[in-house]
């Protein structure tokens, strides 16, 4: 609706813009004035860029997200496809120990083992990506709701929230994707994502009510800012960054319960690769086929970690109280 | 002419929540109770007290920001209390609000261009352009650079952001300002700077402040008319004049005796009282006058059993006081001397005279 | 004799990573049992950090003493080995901060708390101990202190909180008292109740305090020494009456002027210093307050004065204090104060 | 206090329920695809009347709120129902199950706190330097690697490897024989189980105490004269202990719980690897039956580190009472 | 007959327990070894055998039904028949001899009266018909009653109606009479199930749980403790037993959930005899030398890599489209490479299938199902044939299974041989339940099975899954022709003519396909260094009677 702007009030003198006041206060000289403002989050980048160990995870983070995305474009082509096999060959090229033809070697099925982890990383990307982005829609509602309208909102979802945090992490993920039925993608994400509500909705609530006791909350509704203005414009944006580092954290931690779910079958389901379920076919080979049970384990070790890292520098980077 | 805003028998209680589950075990703190003042057009009145008194309850439940309890408050005749949608955006243009912390009171993630226009955005002025040329006068106006409209408030001093607070309750031309506090976060150096400020802005605009402070020699400076507060209640209210040269409340006189003056010689030579004890818990306010545990001269069974009104003592001048008229002022007076003799250290039992005072 | 206490152009420095940070740079004085010395200035000024330097209490790194010197009936404070510092500290130089809700341990009881520098220093046994804090808290006029010894720092009112504060300090009869903003957390009459107590104990024990303050009002009540701090470093030194009425420096006529007054009308306008308080890491050439100095000339952004007695036992870090006519274009003198 | 307690207990009620609807629908054939008739009975074929029976038996023919409400009164009076399976009730055979898990759980914690609490303390007290450096980054190690890889790796290491190569080792392989108990079985689960815990105890360890450094009671405490250490450990401890008590307790709680890949990975004989097995073969009282002890467990616990908070921290026991 | 499903199992590495629960008589091709010390010495008494074994559910005859509780009750009771270990040939037990009336409907068996309980207690028939009833009785809810379907009043009992079978008579103590409910000439092999036990009616009554927990049986052992669950069941020789007396004192059953961790504890040299988990065949065959027959583990040769009398095979739903067409059948048959299975999962192990009755099982010819070959060529004539030319048209396929790895890992491979003939296969995969769910409704397209005979005879693969009256034809095969053959086949009394009979039946199933035989099972199982003379079946059963421990009786 675009409506024409009403004038701006009491225009009453017609005021040099720009130059001194009719006090004839001249401008204060600023030490700093030199150069384009500083923007919180441009501090936190800076930060964060000087924390070497959370660099190592965000570039981690970064070449396992490309590996994933561009894998269809040549994995197959060159090192060999995830899940097909011929046959009449696999016999002869089935746990192969690493070598120039197999970089990490291939599985009892003849697989190249460095385009499994590769299509791995995807299925836990994915899962980590999607699970967390559910529990961030149901958690962020949750949370603001609870925050916001108070009340019996908050104890009812707050009570919601208490009793799936009584349930044991792992052990309920895997009671409910036992119940859903295993074997689907959907239901672990669905699992994971429903699990990890509770945690996303706490912190929010939190921040959220931290946030709306600033001062500049109440400067806005002062002036009559709507509550989605204030939600929106001051509350979210700064309520966000304990949810930033959770979130991330909450990647790493669902990448792991995707991994345990597979490794307990329960999980994605062979063919597809996944580095549980590739740690879970490698559970017999630990003495002829060491490098099925190490690599994948590299492989969630180091992107859990990454993320964890990156968790931990975004933390130390958002936190306000570090600034000066 | 009727004040520019009329309060009557304001009152504010907060609840304490101690329920399990149902919140009917909680208590009530009365923070704000039965307090009634005006405020005439293009004066500042001054509301003054300790921490606790209720003052920026007050202030708050004016400007909507806490809705009150009970009470009756007028801006222009109209009754604010009942304003809702479109109209209390309308009242909320015309009274606005200087807050205390300026490092608080700016979201951090907008430019000081962001949140002086913010006023404008919100009650749909003028075109983006229009806006920023808005901000960028009246940064002149309060002193900082036109160029700063793109900067964040943490690459500042307080002093500046505290500028920028109040170029931001200008941004809407209001007719009153609710000043809560705004200098006390600031040194004395820049205080100054902040109150002159203050000062000139009221000429040039025309503005009417209600100015909340603890600081009574701030409050001496800025304000017209003075209403000191204690424990929620107004005990004492009258010209800047008569209220500091001769106080009526023994309250009033005890504040002032209390805070020094940077004169050395001057100080020495100040009598000075020494209350008793601390500040009751408001959430069990003493029985009768809430200042008898603490009082000096509180000698008599009718200060802790009634309640005393806002009488007038003066023209323009009322005290809460039994004692006002009977006592003058010189013989509720004691010099540090006096109180020594009487109570070593001040009687920290707050149970002067066996009289009651439920407070820990 | 040396004085009780003596701080000789102390230094402290920070060295953060966005650069050096001169917290305390050139500060000089020295005080005589019996004394108070008001420590005056607006915040950053290095009042703080002057008073932790004294009792060694600046955490090193980041912090470091480049030069100078504090000196405790003569000795050196920053020679003696961490084991004398400590038993110097608590013992006979004891402190008191600003803020008594975060000062005291929540955990631990109040008597434990107070009897803790005597079981330290005096040897003494718990029961000794806990029965002198029972003492200590009724000198300090707490109320059945017998009972209230037992007590958490939660359930103490912030002026109960403060007097606490006191008795945990004055447990081994301190010579030095530093008292660093003890009453700027508190109600104005609170705050009456605080120096009244501040003023009667040195009555009694006659030791040496050191009153840290931003409010020039508690710095005028109590002191009978003030030191003018600026940007780190001590502008001007002398008696209270001094400093306070015949103003050297430019910074502290400024501050005065600065001032508005409960006791009379100030003729409604307030004259105050223009600018903002510099940054530390980055000081102004010359004097720090020349780029706020309404008088400053070149010589000033050039060249850093030196803290100077002009009057004797009144000190100034000003080129032009000497300068008699440059004194009479002090507003105090304009107003006639002087 | 008491009134404290009260109202934690009475908090704990709503969630229970809660949670107790949450298992029930698991169970429930509104939710779970399948017959239940057949799960009971299994695979054999059962005349019309036998089925009716156990139709009749189980009260499959009520409405869900009175299945619900029969299921909830023989909970309160500890009757899980029997297994499916092995025809037995399913509170027998957890309760076999069961110490096995709350003494690994116990193990696991007390290798935590010792571990965990050194390694926080260390990197805290000496900020900034090589060990902190080195606890910082094992410690993401620690959270990020996968238990049963964990589990796994150990075995090989030091129960097969270890042999091989003559050196010390630990048994890897007899959980289940009668000396089970022995404290040389418990290291290397325990270890895994504690490993993600460990490294969180430090984590928080450390940036308690780092918080609590910063306090300014522990300038106090410098002030009257207390060297460094004593500072840090009369009046920094006791403070910085109290989030790191409750974190431990909480985390007893969610070991209790999260027992089943390292009860799988060590063939260890708990109700998690009874739980896993179970949801295998559908058994569902035994999975909803488990899930409902180990909460009910957790929840207990909880209960106690709430309480013993309490009695930490001054602050809050007395809050409450004071009037 | 014992589908090879069930439990536990399936969850972590299902096709390596898959190899138990069979029992039964083989066969022919069976040189009996001369079970001699291979390792040199002269046998030894005493010590304890450990033994891996799964968690059991149970370890009473009348509910076990898993290959591990069977294994301890085999220990434990004896029945009326035995099989030799090797041979799988019937043998009497406590009964002394039998015989049956002319079509094969009742049967008489004569107790040779040395049996004794452990209690000391003489066993009676009575206690056989105690026992077989309470298998029947609805009550107990047994897995197991199947075994004894053929019996006369077997479904009056079922249904409530009855309280006892009509068709088991003690005559008198050493005496047992079994009338059936039709010819049924393998019967006296059904009676050698381990479970099919006497059990003393004395000690139930006085307490059934604790008998659940430490049975007492008939056997060379007996249980010493009450089973410890989850850990170990523990059972010694029985002092009094009047057959064989054991070598050994006695053995633990050590209770491993898991194939990797028992491995893992052989290895470290404190288990005598395990399965070998997969992927660790070949080196376990260099490492510990490989028996020569298979079945029987000697110091130097303790790799037991023998066949069992099981079938690992396709289901195809004969019902729906498109396998209710032979040739659509045929080609699937034809174009899945076996021995690539065989030499990938179970690394040369298991054998590929040429027919659906394994070798071992007397009535086996070689490549008697013509399909069971790997023809790409052929496959995809016969897919031509069908209307599929190169897979043109053909729908996408679920190929349903239930999880593991072992499944996972042989579906993966019949996945990509399908494709190369142009028929592509979407996985289904569910937990085991929920896959038997959709089989026995028939809500699939192509699933798995698979089969192990809990008594060596021919009836039990050819019966059950493939005459159209029975409740374990998955596959919905109809073949009335077939289904008259078999009927006739139950009733001859005289073995080889039964057997020709049966012959007959699998030829002409042969013929349609209706299912696809992948591979015939074999176990992989190791012994330890001073384990002599052990001997574990091509049944799935170890025998702890013959074989002794070196070093133990001086340990």
């Amino acid at each position: 609706m675009a409506e024409a702007p009403e004038q701006i009030p009491g225009e009453r003198s017609a005021r040099g813009a720009g130059t001194d006041s009719s006090m004839g206060r001249p401008p204060l000289s600023i030490a700093e004035s030199v150069g384009k403002g500083r923007t919180l989050r441009g501090d936190a980048w800076r930060r964060l860029r000087k924390n070497r160990l959370a660099v190592a995870g965000l570039v981690w983070v970064a070449i396992m997200v490309l590996l994933a995305v561009s894998a269809d474009l040549w994995v197959p082509r060159y090192l060999g496809d995830p899940v097909d096999i011929d046959t009449t060959q696999a016999a002869s090229q089935s746990l192969q120990p690493p070598s120039w033809d197999h970089l990490l070697g291939t599985d009892r099925m003849s697989r190249d083992i460095a385009s499994r982890i590769i299509y791995g990383a995807r299925a836990s990307l994915l899962v980590g990506a999607v699970a967390v982005g559910i529990m961030l829609v149901i958690g962020l509602v949750m949370g603001a709701v609870a925050a916001y309208y108070g009340g019996i909102w908050d104890s009812i979802i707050m009570r919601a929230a208490d009793i799936f945090l009584a349930f044991p992490y792992v052990l309920f993920a895997i009671v409910l994707v036992g119940v859903m039925g295993g074997g689907s993608p959907t239901n672990v994400f669905l699992a994971i994502g429903l699990l990890g509500w509770p945690g996303i909705a706490r912190i929010f609530r939190g921040s959220v009510l931290a946030v709306r006791e600033n001062e500049y909350v109440d400067a806005a509704r002062a002036m009559g800012a709507s509550t989605p203005r204030i939600l929106f414009r001051h509350i979210m944006p700064n309520a966000i960054a304990p949810l930033v580092v959770y979130a991330t954290m909450s990647i790493g931690v669902a990448i792991l319960a995707e991994a345990a779910l597979s490794f307990l079958g329960m999980g994605v389901q062979p063919p597809a690769p996944s580095w549980g379920g590739m740690l879970s076919e490698a559970r017999g080979y630990l003495f002829t086929a060491p490098w099925l049970m190490v690599y994948p384990g590299i492989g969630i070790l180091t992107t859990v970690l990454a993320f964890v890292l990156l968790g931990d520098g975004l933390r130390d980077a958002l936190d306000v109280r570090k600034k000066e | 002419m009727a004040a520019l805003l009329q309060v009557e028998g304001l009152t504010k209680h907060f609840r304490v929540g101690q329920g399990v589950i149902l919140s009917h075990m909680n208590k009530t703190v009365k923070a704000v109770d039965d307090v009634s003042f005006a405020v005439e057009q293009g004066e500042t009145l001054g509301l003054v007290g300790e921490s606790g008194c209720g003052k920026s309850t007050t202030g708050r439940c004016i400007n909507r920001l806490l809705e009150a309890t009970s009470g009756k408050i007028e801006f222009e005749g109209v009754d604010v209390r009942r304003l809702r949608g479109k109209r209390l955006r309308v009242y909320r243009r015309d009274v606005q609000f200087i807050f205390q912390d300026p490092y608080a009171s700016l979201n951090p993630r907008m430019t000081f261009g962001e949140i002086m226009a913010e006023p404008l955005v919100i009650h749909g002025f003028g075109t983006r352009r229009e806006r920023e040329q808005r901000c960028k006068e009246m940064l002149a106006v309060v002193g900082l650079s036109p160029e700063h409209i793109h900067r964040y408030p943490h690459e500042f001093s307080g002093g500046q952001r505290q500028r920028v607070g109040i170029a931001r309750s200008l941004m809407l031309r209001p007719k009153m300002i609710v000043c809560d506090e705004p200098v006390s976060a600031l040194d004395v150096s820049i205080q100054a700077q902040i109150i002159n400020l203050l000062d000139e802005l009221q000429k040039e605009f025309g503005l009417t402040y209600l100015f909340i402070a603890h600081d009574l020699a701030v409050v001496r400076h800025i304000c017209d008319r003075v209403a000191v507060m204690y424990l929620g209640k107004i005990v004492e209210l009258g010209g800047r004049q008569e209220v500091y040269s001769s106080p009526h409340h023994p309250y009033t006189e005890s504040l002032l005796s209390a805070a020094p003056v940077p004169d050395p010689q001057k100080q020495r030579a100040r009598s000075r009282i020494i209350l008793r004890g601390d500040v009751p818990d408001p959430m069990y306010p003493p029985t009768g006058c809430r200042f008898h545990t603490r009082c000096p001269i509180a000698r008599f069974p009718i200060c802790s059993e009634e309640e005393p009104p806002l009488r007038s003592v003066a023209s323009g001048h009322e005290t809460a006081c039994h004692f006002a008229k009977a006592f003058p002022i010189s013989a509720g007076r004691m010099t540090s001397g006096d109180a020594h003799q009487q109570d070593p250290f001040g009687g920290f039992d707050g149970r002067p005279g066996g009289n009651l005072g439920d407070f820990s | 004799m040396p004085p009780l206490m003596e701080v000789d152009d102390l230094r402290m420095h920070f060295f953060t990573r966005d650069g050096v940070v001169k917290a305390v740079d050139g500060v000089s004085f020295a005080l005589e049992a019996g004394q108070t010395l008001g420590m005056v200035g607006e915040s950053g000024s290095g009042k703080s950090v002057t008073a932790l330097s004294l009792m060694r209490l600046v955490p090193e790194p980041p912090g470091k003493v480049v030069s100078g010197d504090i000196r405790f009936k003569g000795e050196s404070i920053l020679r003696m080995s961490e084991k004398e510092q400590g038993r110097l500290r608590g013992d006979r130089i004891a402190m008191i901060f600003q803020d008594p809700m975060t000062s005291l341990n929540p955990v631990h009881r109040i008597g434990r708390q107070i009897a803790e520098p005597l079981r330290l220093h005096k040897g003494a046994s718990k029961k000794e101990a806990w029965g002198a804090a029972v003492e200590l808290l009724a000198q300090v006029g707490i109320p059945q202190p017998a009972e209230r010894a037992w007590d958490y720092p939660h359930e103490f009112s912030g002026g109960m909180r403060q007097r606490a504060m006191i008795a945990m300090a004055l447990a081994c009869d301190p010579e030095v008292l530093i008292a660093d903003e003890p009453t700027t957390a508190l109600d104005v009459t609170i705050q009456a109740q605080i120096l009244e107590l501040m003023r009667e104990i040195q009555a009694r024990t006659g030791s040496a305090i050191i009153m840290i303050s931003h409010d020039l009002g508690v710095v005028a009540d109590i002191a009978d020494h003030v030191l003018v701090m600026y940007a780190g470093k001590a502008v001007e030194f002398g008696a209270a009456d001094e400093v306070f009425c015949r103003p050297l420096h430019p910074y502290t006529w400024g501050l005065l002027e600065s001032l508005p007054r409960h006791d009379a009308d100030d003729g409604g306008r307030l004259s105050p210093i223009k600018g903002q308080p510099p940054s530390l890491i980055n000081l102004p050439s010359g004097c720090a307050f020349s780029p706020r100095c309404a008088y400053a000339t070149e010589r000033c952004c050039s060249e850093a004065p030196h803290l100077v007695e002009i009057d004797s036992g009144h000190s100034s870090a000003c080129h032009f204090s000497a300068d008699k006519d440059f004194l009479n274009r002090s507003p105090h003198s304009a107003t006639g104060k002087l | 206090m008491l009134a404290y307690i009260a109202r934690r207990v009475v908090q704990m009620i709503p969630v229970f329920i809660g949670i107790t609807v949450i298992l029930f629908l698991i169970r429930s054939p509104a939710i779970v695809p399948g017959d239940p008739v057949r799960m009971i009975v299994g695979e054999r074929a059962i005349s019309q009347a036998l089925y009716d029976q156990v139709v009749k038996e189980n009260a499959l023919d009520k409405p869900l709120y009175y299945q619900y409400g029969r299921y909830l009164t023989r909970l309160v009076q500890g009757d899980l129902g029997d297994s499916y399976q092995l025809k037995r009730p399913v509170t027998h055979i957890l309760f076999e199950k069961l110490p096995n898990t709350l003494k690994l759980a116990l193990v696991a914690l007390l290798i935590e706190t010792v571990i965990g609490l050194a390694a926080g303390i260390l990197s805290a007290v000496k900020k900034y330097s090589f060990w902190d450096m080195l606890v910082t980054l094992s410690t993401a190690i620690l959270v990020s690697v996968p238990v049963f890889w964990l589990g796994m790796g150990l075995q090989v290491l030091f129960g097969v490897k270890f042999k091989q190569w003559g050196l010390p080792y630990l048994p890897v392989y007899d959980m289940t024989s009668r000396d089970f108990s022995t404290v040389v079985h418990f290291i290397m689960p325990g270890f895994t189980l504690a490993s993600a815990s460990m490294a969180y105890a430090a984590r928080i360890t450390r940036s308690q105490l780092l918080e609590v450094m910063g306090q300014d009671y522990m300038r106090t405490a410098a002030a009257k004269g207390l060297s460094r250490r004593d500072v840090i450990w009369k009046h920094g401890m006791k403070n910085a202990m109290i989030p790191v008590v409750t974190f431990l307790g909480m985390d007893l709680g969610a070991m209790v719980g999260g027992t089943i890949l390292t009860e799988m990975v060590f063939n260890w004989p708990g109700v998690g690897l009874e739980i896993y097995n179970a949801i295998q073969l559908r058994d569902w009282p035994i999975v909803t039956g488990g899930v409902i002890v180990i909460v009910f467990m957790v929840m207990i616990i909880n209960l106690i580190v709430d309480i013993s908070y309490a009695f930490l921290d001054p602050r809050i026991r007395y809050t409450k009472a004071v009037k | 007959m014992v589908r090879t499903r069930k439990p536990a199992l399936y969850g972590i590495i299902p096709a390596l327990l898959l190899t138990g629960v069979l029992l039964a008589m083989t066969a022919c091709g069976q040189e009996p070894t001369t079970s001699t010390t291979a390792a040199g010495g002269e046998i030894q008494k005493g010590g304890t055998l450990v033994y891996q074994i799964g968690n059991p559910s149970f370890i009473e005859p009348t509910q076990a039904f898993e290959s591990e509780g069977i294994e301890i009750v085999q220990a434990v009771f004896d029945s009326l028949v035995q099989f030799d270990y090797l041979t799988n040939e019937l043998a009497p037990d406590v009964a002394a001899s039998w015989e049956a009336n002319e079509d094969a409907s009742v049967w008489t068996f004569h107790l040779s009266g040395e049996s004794t309980f452990h209690n000391g207690r003489k066993v009676t028939a009575a206690d056989f018909k105690y026992a077989w009833e309470r298998i029947c009785d609805p009550v107990n809810k047994s897995n197991i009653s199947y075994h004894l379907s053929a019996v006369k009043g077997f479904d009056e009992m079922g249904e409530g109606a009855a309280t006892e079978l009509s068709g088991v008579k003690a005559i008198d103590d050493e005496t047992l009479e079994v009338t059936l409910s039709y010819g049924y000439g393998d019967f006296e092999y059904v009676v050698g199930h381990p479970c099919l036990c006497p059990i003393p009616k004395e000690e139930v009554e006085k307490d059934a749980a604790a008998f659940a927990l430490k049975p007492i049986g008939n056997g060379p052992f007996m249980v010493s403790e009450p089973w410890a669950a989850s850990r170990y069941v523990r059972v010694v020789k029985y002092p009094d037993y009047k057959g064989t007396q054991p070598n050994i004192d006695g053995v633990e059953f050590k209770i491993f959930e898991d194939v990797e961790t028992a491995y893992l504890g052989f290895q470290a040299g404190s288990i005598d005899s395990t399965q070998i988990p997969p992927g660790n065949v070949n080196a376990a065959k260099t490492a510990y030398g490989v028996s020569p027959d298979g079945y029987t583990s000697n110091p130097g040769a303790q790799v037991q890599l023998g066949p069992e009398l099981a079938i690992y095979y396709m289901l195809l739903n004969n019902e729906a489209e498109p396998f209710d067409d032979p040739d659509v059948r045929r080609a699937v048959s034809l174009a899945i490479n076996r021995q690539a299975i065989c030499d990938i999962v179970h690394e040369g192990v298991r054998k590929p299938a040429d027919s659906f009755i394994p070798p071992g099982v007397a009535g086996y010819v070689p490549e008697a199902w013509a399909y069971s070959k790997y023809d790409v060529e052929a496959a995809k004539e016969h897919l031509a044939k069908a209307g599929y030319p190169d897979g043109a048209g053909f729908p996408i396929i679920k190929l349903s299974f239930n999880s593991g790895p072992g499944h996972e890992d042989i579906m993966t491979l019949v996945q990509a041989d399908l494709k190369a003939i142009g028929v592509t296969a979407e996985f289904d995969v569910s937990d085991a339940p929920t896959y038997w769910d959709k089989v026995q409704n028939g809500n699939y397209q192509i699933g798995r099975s698979g089969w192990g005979a809990d008594y060596p005879i021919i009836d039990s693969f050819v019966y059950s899954n493939l005459a159209s009256t029975s409740a374990d034809n998955f596959a919905n095969y109809n073949n009335p022709a077939l289904d008259e053959v078999i009927t006739a086949a139950r009733q001859i009394k005289a073995t080889d003519e039964r057997i020709k009979k049966y012959e007959e039946a699998v030829a002409m199933a042969g013929e349609d396909c209706p299912v696809v035989p992948i591979t015939f099972y074999a176990h992989s199982r190791v012994g330890s260094a001073r384990l002599h003379d052990f001997v574990h079946g091509g049944l799935g059963m170890s025998d702890f009677v013959s074989c002794w421990l070196e070093g133990a009786a001086a340990q």
